[in-house]
């Protein structure tokens, strides 16, 4: 397997995917797969960490999805209409459809959801209803979203889970509702049970709403705290998938190489991962334009790909991934691989190397996230060094990473972001200026970079109808910020995802892993 | 009648990295039945080792036979295998050994330890043994047999745990007992008994006893024949009467000699003026620490009301059983040790206990019993006799100067200074130890049992050291001991203590002929070797003519 | 004492241990020399398998020569291991002695403060505050110093407490000598060989709590000790081994020769437990 | 009987005082620490105005000051109510108890074989002292003292469950399988042995050296020699006067390993995916989740008090003489 993957070559395997899905599906059969780390819950509408979506997208299920070329699919809504000034979205919503519990489900579910339960626990659903004027039930399943302002990305928000209403009936602390704990949804898979520090055990929902439909029996999530012993149990056939994360990528190319072991990238057409090295702009001499630069070409993007990801990545030079529909490859600068410009730049900013040729100092917050994004600082840290920047990589786990990017304590920062498939709910609020001295998260303006020109562009083209005039205003913000460099983009990410070939339909969407599974089967 | 032992030419190697070869070299030796033989000489001699070379009890890595054989009852043992000597030990053969203290297994109790005796060699009928049991107990003597046998070790006196020895040995009623020094750790008067039970037992069973001992006394006091040992042989055996009083080889009779008269005749130096040191009422309770939560016990109390006086250039023996608070009083009088009541006075003054003023320290210091601890291992031996001084204000210099001076005056050449205590004998270390007291020219001198860790000839050499320091200097001296022979050959006067109190105060002539004190009495009665003394000191007063030989330039000094 | 030589040869696992500890030291003081300039240098291609041509170990997935990294892997982690026992015994020494010493009241309070850092569950305690105070040299240091210390300051308490009942103390006391000059003169000199024997067993342990912690993910990433080198390497265990293992190894011979030397002491220092292993 | 019923009353009343003095070091220790749980639980929700994350500090009671907070806290204890988990939602009391029997099984299993074979092997090793048997065995113990726990774990699990296949590389039982009786006892056996022969064979290694120590220390004494002069024979000397004598020292000294044996489960339970509270403290602390660390902190002191007072009962028990110590 070659370590570049053409686009090509993604295509294909995805259609490979969808052709064997006519093949005959035998029903039954247990999947295995892992979740790691163990998730606090499988409640989707509490928090939307990987391991908690990876179990609970199997549980509840959310109005749409999304196809790999990220068209809307009609999942809990068989169909919708879209009014053409983009104000109003009308769902109609799928009838007898029960929940696990066996009450059926309404619009009544739908409203509640989205006016009370999700805003309370999640900001990004606040962002969203913050969008919406009202939300109206003409009948039992109809809902129909006025907005403000056309918001055309709104169309993307509904992968997000609808819970059962008649659970919290009187309830108004929805952080400790009890409900919270009984994980009743209305997807393809019921909660069976979980043994903490052991394994999550999901079975077939019998009376789903999609007929004939799941074809598994049930799904076990092991929970195994060691890379070594997670390669060991693929190895070893205890397992059927393993997801990016959860191995070392090197060893998912020794892996690829067994028999009757599948590599695929698809899967995260909609999430879109992006890699940075955010440059806090608030910090001297960051904020000189010049010196940004420098960095940038201090730094060769692919070695990062080649020998730290293992090949499982692609350069990008500007704030989307590949995968966006808005990407505009002809604006954006490419800063390509050049010490000695770098060392040009710098003595241009004023900033002379001194005695023993350093420039100045900075501290460099890695993320926590294991080995690959370690190896990723100590790179960093001899790059930067070749060219007179002496870098400090300050050691500090998870909660210690995201209070000193989101409050501005740092000097470089690691981080990786899901752009999602709509830049006015992925990367907006990430190159929009900010006041005060905290961005909120580690996906907010970290950088503190502030463009007058960006801030409108990027409003005007969130609420703008006209799909052309959209384009047309991302591509000039794009063409800016690629210029200004506020952050380096190191690459646009390649999740891999491993699978015994006996494992089918795994990938048939753009949520990839994420989706329901009501359509994988097990070839005997 | 074949002999009970017959030991022919019997040699055992030490281990190479021993001072010498053989530990036993061609000894030959015979034990008769019921006979007590006594096997008397210093430490090192072997006595110990040929004793347990008969009940194969030599530790197998370190002592082997290399020559010779011994008999047992007309039955080779000496290539006897480990199952055969089992046999033999216990049933044939008792043992009794010196140190009371560790000699028994601290977790069970003293019954079953005796029982296990009789079991190891019994066919297992349970039922008669725990009677046979309380009926040893009840013949060794022991206080209230039917609880005590469910007491444990730790709970025993020193005398009580010996007697459990001796029932455990006798249990099956051996053939021969073998006794190493049963009683050397024991005080006089407990010492006393055991031995008048094992000569009773003796009669009462007719076992043979081979009685291993350093104490010409008790050898006089329970001896039938007597074998003297020195450097693994014997040198002489025979009648114990004929060798105490006879003895032929040069070595025995100057062991004999070196044993310290107890005469009452020698006319004390009396004290002029105001004593020295007086002490009035010294009271001191023994106050042991337990946890708060536990009820007072009851206030044990080692000083209970003692008080003596010392003149200037006296020397007054303090003796006492052990608990009778001798040490006890000599570390108040030091500073080592504070008191609750009654008052010290030291020439005049009244002194404190620890909290003592600066000045007054070095004109009291003090000589240590364990020649082995009293030395820091870890110093030269010119710091451990300068350093004192120099604290004390002494300049270096001068320190130096006096050090050579003490050294040669204690017997010891000058280059003894770069050398580490572990470089020198028991009795050079004694010497040390002295020096360093005299280093700050002390004017009373309290000496706690300086000479009981030594063997009769050295302990001899230091007592006489000790005489002409004191005539020289004009120092006076408090001789803390256990043993009255010690006491009557250095004293002018002779206090006996008991339980805290002052039971006799006199002259050695009027304690030792003429003791007012029950107690004092009692003591005296149990020195053993009393019968042998008085035998002695005819021979020794037709001596007397010629000048008393000192016996310092017999012994070299560095032996 | 019998003399260290005779010691070595009737002992062959302390010389052993003395060897390997010698070319451990060596490694360590002559890291610059054998492997200058920086270890996290990346100098040649990544994954070079052990043996090949000029780097003996190989090099990890960044390219950096593994065998530079072991040289000075090897300085840190032993100033990790002395620096730590070097606390312990200067801490544990005082407050042995003094308990050891004066007894009652105080030896109370004392043993109940030793008795509660040993009742913690000493390894959480450490990645505790290794955790929190941000893991640098002195963190990681301190933090198993702070459950390293009890050890020896039982040994201490329980060799003082039976000195300060030695006449030679007592003689010390006679002759006008303070307190401070008699525990500091006299007894501690005594006390040198358990608290020798005990911190070189003790140093084992501490190179193995320090492995431990780099192993969780929780050392420092700007010095590079074996525990980090193994900590990293172990991901990629199935596909280079040698990045855990020859570290692995490296902590083992250093841990064992350790060992060796410290029962090769015991046997030196006091001849009388000869041959009887570590004393508890 | 009366003193020893003082004396455990004592070590009781200071096993309390211990526990309290652990509660208070580790509450301050962790409210020093950098980044608290609102700030976690904000980031996992991936996106949080800062007014999000105030509310959730003010929420979870984390802006009052340190001393008030450690009162609320202790004030909680002492009804037993641990508190909250921050990132589960619900009572730490409960969380551990999942995880709590899988540590105890791990760690009671890796105590009791290292103190087997190690007084055994140990006691052996005494008996032949000097012998090619002693000197092995002295040089296996210091071998196994020397390897670095988890280094063990991942070589076992490479040799026994990859190229060999015999046993489980990870976790407590067959996911999946929904074993009963038997069976399911000889699943989770399985899955047992690696770890707890990893774990033990560390502190195995320990036993064995103070075991022969005592055990070499107690043939030196007279009272053995009497027992030998009393014609006993051997096997009984053995087991009634050494051994009896050696075991009072290896039962202080085991009991005050406790602390490091749970410590070091921590490392074996991320190597075999063991669902221990190990593991969970190490997970707890990453999140910052204070009350469920604390609470870990708690629990794993109160065992090692708890082996500790029965190491001193036992030790009352076994040794007469003990009325004289406090």
């Amino acid at each position: 397997m070659s370590r570049f993957l053409p686009s090509f070559a993604l295509s294909v395997a995805l259609s490979l995917s969808a052709w064997s899905s006519a093949s005959a599906q035998t029903a039954g059969g247990t999947l295995n797969l892992i979740v790691q780390p163990e998730p606090p819950t499988v409640n989707v509408g509490v928090n939307r960490l990987g391991p908690t979506t990876y179990v609970g997208n199997k549980i509840y299920e959310g109005l749409l999805t999304y196809s790999a070329d990220l068209k809307p699919v009609p999942r809990l809504a068989e169909s919708w209409t879209v009014s053409d000034d983009g104000l109003v979205y009308t769902f109609n919503l799928r009838r007898n459809v029960k929940w696990h519990d066996g009450e059926p489900f309404t619009a009544k579910d739908v409203v509640f959801s989205f006016e009370k339960f999700l805003p309370a626990l999640q900001a990004r659903s606040r962002l969203n209803l913050a969008e919406v004027k009202e939300i109206a039930t003409p009948d039992d399943h109809t809902v129909v979203f006025t907005l403000k302002a056309a918001f055309p990305a709104f169309i993307f928000v509904h992968n997000t889970a609808v819970l059962p209403a008649h659970l919290y009936e009187g309830v108004t602390d929805f952080r400790n509702a009890e409900a919270n704990t009984k994980f009743v949804g209305t997807g393809p898979f019921k909660f069976a049970e979980w043994k903490k520090g052991s394994f999550i055990h999901l079975v077939k929902n019998p009376d789903y709403w999609g007929d004939g439909k799941p074809y598994l029996d049930d799904i076990f999530f092991h929970v195994i705290p060691d890379a070594n012993s997670r390669a060991i149990a693929f190895e070893t056939g205890k397992v059927d998938v393993l997801r990016a994360g959860d191995v070392e990528n090197f060893d998912i190319r020794r892996l690829a190489e067994l028999d009757s072991v599948e590599l695929t990238e698809a899967g995260w057409e909609i999430l879109q991962p992006v890699g940075y090295i955010h440059l806090n702009n608030r910090h001297k001499p960051l904020d000189d334009l010049r010196v940004r630069q420098a960095i940038a070409h201090a730094i060769d993007r692919q070695f990062i790909i080649d020998t730290i990801f293992a090949g499982f990545g692609h350069e990008t030079n500007g704030p989307l991934s590949r995968l966006s529909q808005f990407k505009d490859t002809a604006v954006e600068t490419k800063y390509e691989y050049d010490p000695a410009k770098a060392n040009a730049l710098l003595d241009e900013a004023g900033l002379k190397p001194d005695a023993n040729g350093v420039r100045f100092e900075v501290q460099l917050v890695p993320l926590p996230y294991g080995e690959l994004w370690q190896r990723q600082a100590e790179y960093t840290r001899e790059a930067l060094a070749a060219v007179g920047i002496t870098v400090n990589l300050v050691a500090t786990d998870v909660p210690g990473w995201f209070k000193r990017l989101t409050s501005f304590d740092y000097d470089l920062g690691q981080n990786f972001v899901y752009t999602t498939a709509d830049p006015a709910v992925g990367i907006s609020y990430a190159y929009t200026t900010i006041e005060g001295d905290n961005a909120g998260t580690t996906g907010g303006n970290v950088n503190g970079y502030s463009n007058a020109e960006v801030d409108r562009l990027l409003a005007e083209a969130g609420h703008e109808n006209d799909a052309e005039k959209r384009r047309t205003l991302y591509s000039q913000a794009q063409k800016i910020i690629s210029a200004e460099v506020p952050q380096i983009w190191t690459h646009d990410i390649v999740f891999p995802t491993l699978y015994r070939e006996k494992v089918r339909n795994l990938i048939t969407s753009g949520l990839g892993t994420d989706e329901n599974f009501a359509d994988v089967w097990l070839a005997k | 009648m074949t002999a009970l032992v017959e030991i022919e030419n019997l040699s055992i190697a030490l281990p190479d990295d021993a001072d010498r070869h053989l530990a036993v070299e061609h000894v030959s030796l015979r034990v008769d039945r019921g006979e007590v033989l006594c096997l008397v000489g210093e430490s090192g001699s072997g006595k110990s080792v040929l004793a347990a070379a008969i009940a194969g009890l030599l530790p197998p890595k370190q002592l082997r036979v290399t020559a010779g054989n011994i008999r047992f009852d007309g039955v080779d043992v000496t290539r006897f295998s480990e199952a055969s000597f089992r046999r033999l030990r216990g049933k044939r053969i008792g043992f009794i050994f010196q140190e009371p203290m560790s000699a028994l297994n601290p977790v069970l109790t003293v019954g079953r330890q005796i029982e296990e005796a009789l079991a190891a060699h019994a066919d297992d009928d349970r039922t008669g043994r725990s009677a046979r049991v309380l009926e040893l107990v009840r013949a060794t003597r022991l206080p209230d047999p039917e609880n005590i046998v469910h007491r444990y070790p730790h709970q025993l006196s020193g005398g009580q745990r010996q007697r459990v020895m001796i029932a455990m040995a006798i249990a099956n009623e051996p053939d021969l007992l073998i006794a190493d020094e049963p009683t050397t750790a024991l005080d006089v008067t407990t010492q006393a008994e055991i031995l008048r039970l094992i000569l009773d037992i003796r009669q009462r069973l007719g076992l043979a006893v081979l009685f291993i001992t350093h104490d010409f006394g008790v050898v006089a006091d329970i001896a039938d024949r007597v074998a003297v040992m020195k450097e693994g042989c014997i040198i002489e055996t025979g009648a114990a009467s004929a060798v105490l009083e006879q003895p032929r080889d040069s070595y025995t009779r100057r062991l004999i000699e070196a044993v310290p008269v107890l005469r009452a005749d020698v006319a004390g130096k009396s004290a002029a003026g105001d004593p020295l040191l007086s002490v009035e009422g010294l009271v001191k309770t023994y106050r042991e620490r337990r946890a708060p939560w536990r009820r007072a016990t009851s206030q044990a109390r080692a000083l209970d009301g003692a008080g003596l006086t010392i003149g200037r250039g006296e020397t007054v023996a303090l003796v006492g059983e052990s608990g009778s608070g001798k040490t006890t009083l000599g570390q108040c009088i030091v500073g080592l040790a504070d008191w609750d009541a009654g008052n010290i006075r030291f020439d005049g003054r009244e002194v404190g206990g620890t909290a003592r003023e600066r000045a007054l320290r070095p004109r009291i210091q003090m000589v240590f019993q364990d020649p082995f601890a009293s030395l820091n291992p870890r110093h030269r031996v010119r710091r451990i006799l300068t350093e004192a001084a120099i604290v004390n204000g002494l300049p270096r210099k001068d320190a130096e100067k006096r050090m050579l001076g003490l050294l040669s005056r204690v017997g010891l050449d000058a280059a003894a200074a770069e050398r580490f205590p572990h470089a020198f004998s028991g009795g050079q270390r004694q010497r040390i130890g002295l020096a360093r007291a005299l280093m700050l020219q002390p004017d009373l001198l309290v000496a706690d049992e300086p000479v009981s860790a030594l063997d009769v000839s050295i302990q001899a050499q230091i007592l006489d050291l000790l005489a002409e320091i004191r005539r020289d200097l004009g120092l006076s001296m408090l001789f803390i001991t256990h043993d009255l022979r010690v006491a009557s050959a250095v004293a002018d006067r002779i206090v006996v203590m008991q339980n805290g109190r002052i039971a006799e105060d006199g002259t050695p002539d009027q304690v030792l002929s003429r003791p007012r004190s029950a107690y004092a009495r009692a003591l005296l009665a149990a020195v053993p070797g009393l019968g042998w003394e008085s035998r002695r000191q005819r021979v020794g007063r037709a001596a007397a003519e010629y000048p008393a030989i000192s016996t310092r330039q017999l012994v070299p000094p560095s032996s | 004492m019998a003399r260290p030589r005779e010691i070595l040869s009737r002992n062959p696992g302390a010389a052993v241990g003395v060897a390997l500890l010698a070319a451990i030291l060596l490694l360590a003081v002559f890291a610059d020399l054998l492997y200058p300039g920086d270890p996290w240098r990346m100098a040649a291609r990544p994954n070079l398998p052990p043996f090949s041509p000029g780097y003996l170990f190989g090099t990890d997935m960044l390219g950096r020569d593994l065998a530079a990294g072991i040289a000075h892997g090897a300085r840190v982690t032993l100033l990790i291991a002395s620096a730590v026992t070097g606390l312990a015994v200067a801490f544990g020494v005082a407050v042995g002695a003094v308990a050891g010493y004066f007894g009652g009241r105080v030896d109370d309070v004392a043993m109940r403060f030793t008795e509660f850092f040993q009742t913690i569950p000493s390894f959480l305690l450490t990645v505790v505050i290794v955790a929190i105070v941000a893991p640098s040299l002195t963190s990681i240091i301190l933090a198993i110093a702070v459950v390293s210390w009890p050890q020896i300051a039982r040994v201490v308490r329980a060799e003082v407490l039976s000195l300060a009942g030695q006449d030679f103390v007592r003689a010390a006391r006679v002759g006008g000598l303070s307190t401070p000059r008699i525990i500091w003169g006299h007894v501690l000199p005594n006390v040198l060989s358990p608290v020798i024997v005990a911190a070189s067993l003790m140093t084992a342990t501490v190179i193995l709590i320090e492995s431990g912690i780099s192993f969780l993910g929780l050392g420092n990433r700007d010095f590079v000790s074996w525990g980090y080198l193994l900590g990293t390497g172990r991901t990629a265990f199935r596909v280079n081994w040698w990045l855990s293992t020859i570290p692995g190894v490296a902590i083992f011979l250093t841990v064992l020769s350790l060992n060796l030397v410290g029962d090769g002491l015991n046997d030196w220092l006091n001849p009388r437990s000869s041959g009887r292993g570590k004393r508890a | 009987m009366m003193d020893r019923l003082g004396f455990l009353t004592g070590r009781a009343a200071r096993a309390i005082l211990i526990l309290f003095g652990v509660i208070v070091l580790n509450f301050v220790l962790l409210r020093v620490a950098p980044g608290d749980p609102a700030s976690v639980l904000a980031g996992d929700q991936g996106a949080a105005d800062p007014a999000f994350v105030e509310e959730l500090r003010r929420d979870l009671g984390l802006d009052r000051s340190i001393p008030a907070q450690l009162w609320v806290y202790t004030k909680s204890l002492a009804q037993l109510d641990f508190g909250q988990s921050y990132r589960e939602q619900r009572p730490v009391v409960g969380i551990i108890a999942e995880r709590l029997p899988a540590t105890l099984i791990l760690t009671l299993t890796a105590f009791g074989f290292a103190l087997a074979a190690g007084i055994s092997l140990g006691s052996m090793a005494a008996r032949h002292a000097g012998s090619l048997l002693d000197t092995v065995l002295t040089s296996v113990s210091v071998m196994f003292f020397a390897m670095p726990l988890f280094w063990i774990g991942l070589m076992a699990i490479l040799l026994f469950s990859v190229w060999l296949g015999w046993l489980p590389s990870y976790g407590m039982a067959t996911v999946g399988a929904d074993l009963s009786g038997l069976s399911y006892v000889a699943d989770i056996a399985s899955h047992l042995l690696l770890p707890a022969l990893t774990l033990g064979l560390f502190y195995m290694a320990i036993y064995m050296r103070v075991t022969r120590a005592s055990v070499l220390d107690v043939l030196d004494r007279d009272f053995v020699r009497t027992a030998r002069a009393k014609g006993l024979k051997p096997g009984l000397i053995w087991r009634r006067h050494v051994l009896r004598n050696a075991l009072l020292p290896i039962i202080t000294f085991a009991s005050l390993q406790a602390g490091h044996l749970i410590g070091g489960s921590i490392l074996i339970e991320t190597v075999f995916a063991w669902p221990g509270i190990g593991r969970l403290a190490f997970d707890a602390l990453m999140q910052r989740d204070y009350n469920l660390l604390l609470a870990i902190f708690f629990i794993t002191s109160a065992i090692v008090v708890g082996i500790n007072l029965v190491a001193d009962i036992l030790y009352v028990a076994a040794d007469p003489r003990i009325e004289l110590g406090a």
